[in-house]
């Protein structure tokens, strides 16, 4: 089997960079709280593809990298469980999950 | 350069434009569903990267827990939380240009580490398949992890369910 | 009893006190709870004064140590719980215990009527405890400790009022300002001691915070010490003295602490507690010593203040209020002093001050008690003849501290003038002539007081009557104290002219704690007073001739012409009323500092809370909005950048209303934005060559 | 193969299992509707006894270091502190939430399970030794707590402040993943000793370090609630329910702190560095120091004073990164003691006054002192511990903290603790302002619908007197013990 090797690291560097960077503005933009959440998870893929990355190409005794990876997803699946749990207990009692408008803790 | 090798280069820059593309419009876009349907696009690239980069076992992983289950979870979320006769959910957002210029500043300060990374970790490459060597490694250095792990998914399923169970009269 | 136990017994017994009349005093009655009020401190009196005879008045000169216990022990940090007793803490003592048990005595008739009687003297008791444990600790942070308690009694029993209908707020806020100035000081005073104690670990590894060890460290290194930097220390450790010893510029609180009880205020406010800043300043004289800059600055301090509070208190007419500023002036004496190197004269005065000025206030608490609680003296008048013994009492503290010979005042007062202007210190002769011009100002004042308060006709309407045996016994112990008190300082040009031996034996005495280097060494031009007992005379009669027509004035303006002061107080009515409104300090310090710190930290709240706003601003300068809010720099600049970009979001994105508290992506981006900040900020620390490349190839610098 | 690390890696983690196996059987006995709550109640506190009774006997017979199954957990004097500590505390706060969780409609033994897992997620977060478990335990502690601070689910404060906790939780986990990233792409490691290890032999520009190391501090400092990392804290502490604040404002940060400390005992080492890193640390603790303590001027309602309080704190923790050398570290431990009894005393007396008093405010306490003047007394002597003022153990907590940090003299830590200084001043203005509405304000009636139970009183009390008994007692074993625990 082939497998390429001229790909620069850097491409896949500068795409989970890009990833991160737009999974940070939807995070701080997004009123919606599951589209938060997406997010969330878009920067939890650009680590994942850093690691794996890493783990392919500079770890050759061990594939740490690679574990870190399977566990960042599980717990990305935990915390999604319980982030939209909570999501519906916020529909449950604002009857929306708008961000911007929960505001009842406040200074 | 073989045939093959242009092929895969195809294939990778591909994957990495949808996977661009995709997150943009996760970010960007105006409808819930679309959204979300983007965000399918970022978790299936990724995952064709992770095969390209012959992280197999993360391949499958990718698409069964992610699409198969976080997504679904996600989709499932969205319409509980809104009224799905109204077809065009719309996904608000409240973007600035200084947001926008932040968000670019920090690209450009990871992409300026990434391009400053020394020489070396840019050559080498795992030629071993990597199911059997996770398999091993789940038993061995990961062992504890793994069992935490077990552990925090018990906590999360009665979190989860406590919240979003609906209240039982008696 | 071991003299070891017996240092313990001095402390513990008012503790003991204090105790029994907070949990027990209740249950018990007033009578019982005065016998132990003023027992503990009679018996602690009696114990200092048995050290007194036993070890320091007869053959042994050397210093009283009791057992350590150990406090503290990590590191190259030890702290002892050690009692130390050396001359000047037994003077120190005795003044405390001394004085402290007549005014316990007097207190049990003042308060008598109120409801908190227990709580009063648990109070009292605790401070004396204290105040004991600030003077007698050998560790600065046992000091330290008791610094801080008296602080904390002081606060206390300022606001002991609290639940008056009329005046309890402003009581309370007393206390609070009290407190707080207080920290300030003490803050300084922190700072020192930590240089100080980095400062002799670092360069000569000696771990210490033991008064006695930093001794014998500055003594052997001498020559080697920084001693730029130990007069930051000095200065430092004297900012800590101004708090507790209300000198410029944080005397605000002492003024205001006369809302406590009146004994309250000839305790801790005119006698003891506020001395422990002369006390520090004697205690570290070793130090001071070797800084003439850092003495300078505590010289002139002490004369300004001096000076300062006298002027303020020729213009009040609260009886309680001119002696509150009399007790600052006199203060600032002790710090002049202090400051030319006479730190035995500083004491010396400190010793005398607590006879007299003790009496002048309980003899004003007196007045209060018998006019019914009248303390202004434009209502008094003619108590002469309906308060014989208050008067004679108060009189003769008057003129102790007018500066009448044979009186306590005159010998002391003189001592520190003659040491002033015989320093060869640059400030002498000034601090002298402002020390003249005091005196002359403190002569004035108190014999107007004296004046509008006994002589002329009575202008209250309240039956006036005389206070109970209780009360009037201090007054006349301490009567009896303001006149013969002086007589262990009788300067020895003096002595030695007239009965031919050295009678100055105060000094003398405090010899052994204060060795004469620190006293006149590089400062004085000689110790011999032989060749200028001629010039000592002199000025001896210029003080009593400036003294003198001090009375003469008070007693033209105030008996003979009386319409004259009204005259002048309206014919300068600006200079009056600011010397009246006490120079306006109080509302200069709020607005100049509390004003702000309230203003920022609602500033700081709102920062925290629309934080992007701030943020955003940020960059909306530099992309090139900035023009338009520049020149915008006063209370509101933040509301106005806030607006403004606000308003910048509106218009450009057009988007939805973002800058809302309580919005948790606002706080994820200010996250963002603040590590970007930290990082770009440390970047250009850390890598200043190339940033300063870079902005050079931009063309920017 | 071998297999004789597990065993003895199981044979060490005894209390470890303990708790995981007591949740597990409080979660099946809960079932049985027959049994009591009073019953799992004691059931959890049993299983927290015998944990802390095993790591007790655990810290006095041991000395060593060892690693545990491959390197995953470091098995030394400093995790068995923490160990113990966060057993404590999650026992101290089970104790006195029970009266205000038994009448909860639901979730009663979702706290308790909840607890009891979190408390494990601490217990490894202070002996994790590799990126995967230092990641894996601040997601266990975070997924429990945003869990927990939504536990009273209808009430909407409460499930508002568990969204904006996961929100901002999630998000600075996801930061510092991908800083951790790079670490691992120069030196192929996750465990942090190897990879101070390789860093040391390389030569790295300062703008690597930099980048690398402000990403990771997110997660961290999040968890400690550093600036500017703490803008969720004021929100999370009003929202939760109040047990569940007070063991957030100890448990959960502290365990940030002392992962911190092993983070940076890895990567950067004591001693030389190839970079400052502390300029970091100097930026973020004065800034938390000034924010946390000038916003807590302006703060009314309680929960919320003690939280830009803790912000404050956690400022002062930080210093120690300044030096970080061995007796910085130890001075840090004894802090997060003192912090743990003054805090948590605290957050029983806001306890009694919101559940008996119905006061979440400081003006509606106005008066309260004449009311309950036990509980003004204690409340008094921890706030004024939270200060650090002298006879009280706060005072020697803050004052070791500074003389550990100002040993190397110089500007940057002379800077630093005058700052810390005039902060404390400051602090002094809202924290006595607690005690002057009490004691000096004249207020309504206090109504008061049963007695204060003896489970909340009894801990108060005894908090109280461990933050007054340490100016009397010998209290230098206790610094002497945090010292030869200090890594």
């Amino acid at each position: 089997m082939l497998w390429f090797t001229k790909y620069p690291v850097e491409n896949l560097l500068i795409l989970s960079s890009a990833v991160f960077c737009f999974g940070i503005y939807t995070i701080v933009t997004r009123k919606n709280a599951v589209s938060i959440l997406m997010g969330v998870e878009l920067v939890l893929n650009s680590v994942n593809l850093n690691f794996i990355t890493f783990s392919q190409f500079v770890d050759n005794a061990g594939i740490s990298g690679n574990m870190v990876a399977i566990f960042v997803i599980v717990l990305a699946a935990a915390e999604a469980s319980v982030a939209l749990a909570i999501i519906l207990g916020i529909y449950q009692n604002f009857g929306r999950v708008d961000v911007d408008k929960l505001t009842s803790l406040r200074n | 350069m073989s045939l093959n090798e242009i092929l895969l280069n195809i294939i990778f820059y591909a994957l990495a434009l949808t996977g661009l593309f995709s997150s943009f419009m996760v970010a960007t876009s105006t409808n819930m569903v679309r959204t979300a349907f983007s965000l399918l696009g970022v978790l299936f690239s990724f995952a064709g990267l992770y095969g390209l980069l012959r992280a197999d076992f993360l391949f499958a992983a990718q698409i069964l827990v992610y699409v198969g289950g976080i997504l679904v979870l996600i989709i499932f979320a969205i319409m509980l939380t809104h009224k799905i006769a109204n077809v065009n959910l719309s996904n608000e957002s409240t973007s600035s240009s200084t947001v926008i210029a932040v968000v670019c500043i920090l690209f450009a300060v990871l992409v300026f580490i990434a391009l400053t990374l020394p020489e070396y970790i840019k050559i080498n490459q795992r030629n071993k398949p990597l199911t059997e060597m996770i398999g091993n490694n789940l038993l061995s250095d990961s062992l504890l992890p793994f069992e935490i792990l077990s552990v925090l998914l018990l906590a999360c399923l009665i979190g989860a369910v406590y919240l979003a169970r609906k209240e039982v009269k008696e | 009893m071991g003299t070891n136990n017996m240092l313990f017994a001095v402390i513990l017994l008012p503790f003991a006190g204090f105790l029994f009349n907070l949990l027990a005093g209740s249950f018990v009655g007033k009578k019982l709870v005065s016998l132990v009020g003023c027992g503990v401190v009679i018996i602690s009196f009696i114990l200092s004064a048995q050290i007194f005879m036993s070890s320091f008045l007869q053959g042994a000169s050397t210093a009283v140590q009791s057992n350590s216990i150990r406090w503290i022990d990590v590191l190259d940090f030890n702290v002892d719980i050690t009692l130390y007793v050396d001359h000047l803490t037994i003077v120190m003592m005795l003044v405390v215990t001394g004085v402290g048990s007549l005014i316990h005595i007097y207190s049990v008739g003042y308060m008598h009527d109120d409801k908190r009687f227990n709580r009063y003297f648990s109070y009292i008791n605790l401070f004396t405890s204290f105040m004991l444990l600030l003077i007698m600790g050998k560790s600065l942070l046992l000091m330290f400790v008791g610094w801080e308690g008296v602080g904390l009694c002081s606060y206390l029993l300022i606001g002991f009022w609290f639940d008056d209908k009329e005046k309890g707020i402003s009581n309370s806020l007393a206390g609070m300002k009290a407190f707080i100035v207080n920290r300030v000081g003490d803050l300084s005073f922190t700072i020192g001691l930590m240089i100080l104690f980095t400062y002799l670990g670092e360069k000569f590894n000696v771990w210490t915070l033991d008064i006695l060890k930093i001794k014998d460290v500055v003594a052997t290194n001498e020559t080697a010490l920084n001693i730029p930097l130990l007069t930051a220390v000095c200065i430092l450790l004297f900012g800590g003295a101004c708090g507790k010893s209300a000198q410029i510029p944080l005397y605000v609180w002492l003024p205001d602490a006369m809302a406590g009880p009146t004994p309250v205020s000839a305790l801790i406010h005119a006698a003891t507690m506020v001395t422990a800043g002369v006390y520090m300043v004697a205690r570290f004289n070793f130090i001071f010593a070797l800084c003439p800059t850092a003495l300078a600055v505590v010289a002139l301090v002490g004369a300004t203040t001096a000076l300062f509070a006298a002027t303020i208190g020729m213009t009040q007419f609260d009886i309680k209020k001119v002696l509150a500023y009399s007790t600052v002036s006199q203060l600032g004496y002790m710090f002049l002093a202090c400051g030319v190197g006479a730190f035995i004269a500083a004491i010396f005065h400190l010793v005398t001050h607590a006879f007299f000025k003790a009496c002048l206030f309980l003899g004003s608490g007196s007045v209060i008690h018998g006019t019914g609680g009248e303390q202004d003296i434009r209502h008094m008048g003619g108590l002469r003849k309906k308060m014989p013994i208050t008067f004679i009492t108060f009189a003769i503290a008057t003129i102790a501290i007018a500066g009448i010979p044979p009186l306590a005042g005159f010998f002391s007062k003189d001592e520190i003038l003659w040491k002033a202007f015989s320093s060869n210190l640059a400030v002498g002769k000034l601090v002298w002539i402002i020390g003249l011009i005091t005196a002359f100002i403190t002569a004035f004042y108190m014999f107007r007081l004296l004046f509008l308060t006994f002589f002329g006709d009575y202008r209250g309407h309240h039956h006036v009557h005389e206070s109970p045996f209780t009360m009037v016994f201090a007054l006349i112990v301490l009567a009896t104290l303001s006149v013969i008190g002086g007589w262990v300082g009788i300067p020895d040009a003096l002595g030695e002219k007239v009965i031919h031996t050295q009678t100055n034996k105060f000094e003398h005495f405090l010899d052994k704690s204060i060795p004469h280097e620190a006293k006149s060494g590089p400062l004085h031009k000689e110790n011999s007073h032989e060749h200028h007992s001629s010039a000592e005379f002199i000025l001896m009669g210029v003080s009593i001739l400036v003294a003198l027509s001090g009375i003469f004035l008070a007693y033209y303006l105030y008996m003979k012409k009386k319409e004259i002061p009204a005259k002048i107080a309206s014919s300068f009515p600006e200079l009056y009323n600011t010397i009246y409104n006490k120079y306006f300090v109080d509302e200069a310090y709020s607005s100049a500092i509390v004003q702000p710190l309230i203003a920022s930290s609602v500033q700081t709240c709102r920062f925290d809370n629309t934080a992007v706003d701030g943020s955003v601003n940020t960059i909306a300068y530099s992309t090139g909005n900035s023009s338009k809010y520049v020149g915008v720099f006063d209370n509101n600049a933040v509301d106005a950048a806030v607006n403004g970009v606000a308003n910048e979001v509106y218009s450009t994105g057009g988007q939805l209303r973002l800058l809302q508290s309580g919005n948790i992506k606002m706080y994820l981006s200010i996250a963002v934005v603040s590590s970007i900040l930290i990082m770009a900020v440390l970047w250009s620390i850390l890598e200043w060559k190339q940033v300063k490349d870079f902005l050079v190839s931009l063309g920017l610098l | 193969m071998d297999y004789n690390w597990i065993e003895t890696g199981l044979q060490l983690s005894r209390p470890e299992l303990l708790i995981i196996g007591g949740t597990v059987a409080v979660i099946m006995l809960s079932i049985f509707k027959q049994l009591s709550r009073t019953f799992l109640f004691l059931c959890s506190c049993a299983i927290l006894i015998g944990a802390g009774y095993i790591t007790l006997l655990d810290i006095q017979s041991y000395t060593g270091q060892t690693i545990l199954f491959k390197g995953a957990i470091g098995y030394d004097k400093f995790s068995l502190f923490f160990k113990m500590l966060f057993i404590a505390i999650a026992f101290i706060t089970m104790l006195f939430s029970y009266p205000v969780i038994k009448n909860w409609t639901s979730g009663f033994v979702e706290f308790l399970s909840l607890l009891l897992c979190c408390t494990l997620g601490m217990i490894y977060m202070a002996s994790s030794r590799t990126f995967l478990m230092m990641f894996l335990n601040l997601e266990f502690v975070s997924i429990t707590s945003y869990i927990m601070a939504g536990l009273l689910r209808h009430n909407k404060k409460s499930i508002e402040a568990s969204l904006k906790y996961i929100i901002y939780g999630a998000g600075s986990s996801g930061i510092m993943l991908f800083g951790m990233s790079f670490l691992y792409a120069i030196t192929g490691s996750i465990d942090v000793y190897t990879v101070g290890n390789t860093l040391r032999h390389l030569d790295l520009p300062n703008s690597f370090y930099l980048i690398t190391s402000i990403l990771i501090l997110a997660g961290f400092a999040y968890k400690m609630a550093i600036v500017p990392f703490h803008m969720w804290c004021p929100d999370v502490y009003e929202g939760a329910p109040t047990p569940v604040t007070a063991f957030f404002s100890t448990g959960p940060k502290i365990a940030g702190f002392a992962m911190m400390i092993r983070f940076v005992d890895g990567v950067f080492g004591k001693g030389s560095s190839p970079f400052e890193w502390q300029l970091i640390f100097i930026i973020v603790s004065v800034l938390s120091m000034l924010i946390g303590n000038l916003t807590a001027l302006q703060q009314n309602n309680l929960k919320r004073l003690m939280a830009y309080s803790g912000i404050a704190h956690a400022g002062y923790m930080a210093l120690i990164f300044l030096t970080f050398t061995q007796d910085s570290i130890g001075s840090l431990l004894f802090y997060s003691v003192i912090y743990s009894i003054m805090n948590l005393g605290a957050f029983i007396t806001i306890i009694i006054l919101e559940k008996y008093y119905n006061i979440d405010n400081i003006q509606s306490s106005a008066g309260f002192a004449y009311t309950n003047p036990f509980l003004a007394i204690c409340l008094s002597i921890f706030m004024f511990s939270l200060v650090g003022l002298p006879p009280f153990a706060g005072f020697f907590s803050k004052l070791l903290v500074f003389m550990s940090v100002i040993k190397p003299l110089n500007y940057l830590t002379l800077f630093a603790i005058l700052v810390a200084v005039i902060t404390t001043v400051i602090s002094l203005f809202y924290y006595v302002k607690i005690i002057g509405a009490m004691f000096l304000k004249q207020g309504g009636n206090f109504t008061i619908t049963e007695r204060v139970s003896l489970i909340l009183n009894a801990p108060m009390a005894i908090l109280a007197l461990a933050t007054v008994a340490i100016f009397i007692t010998d209290w230098d074993w206790l610094f002497e013990f945090c010292k030869s625990c200090s890594l």
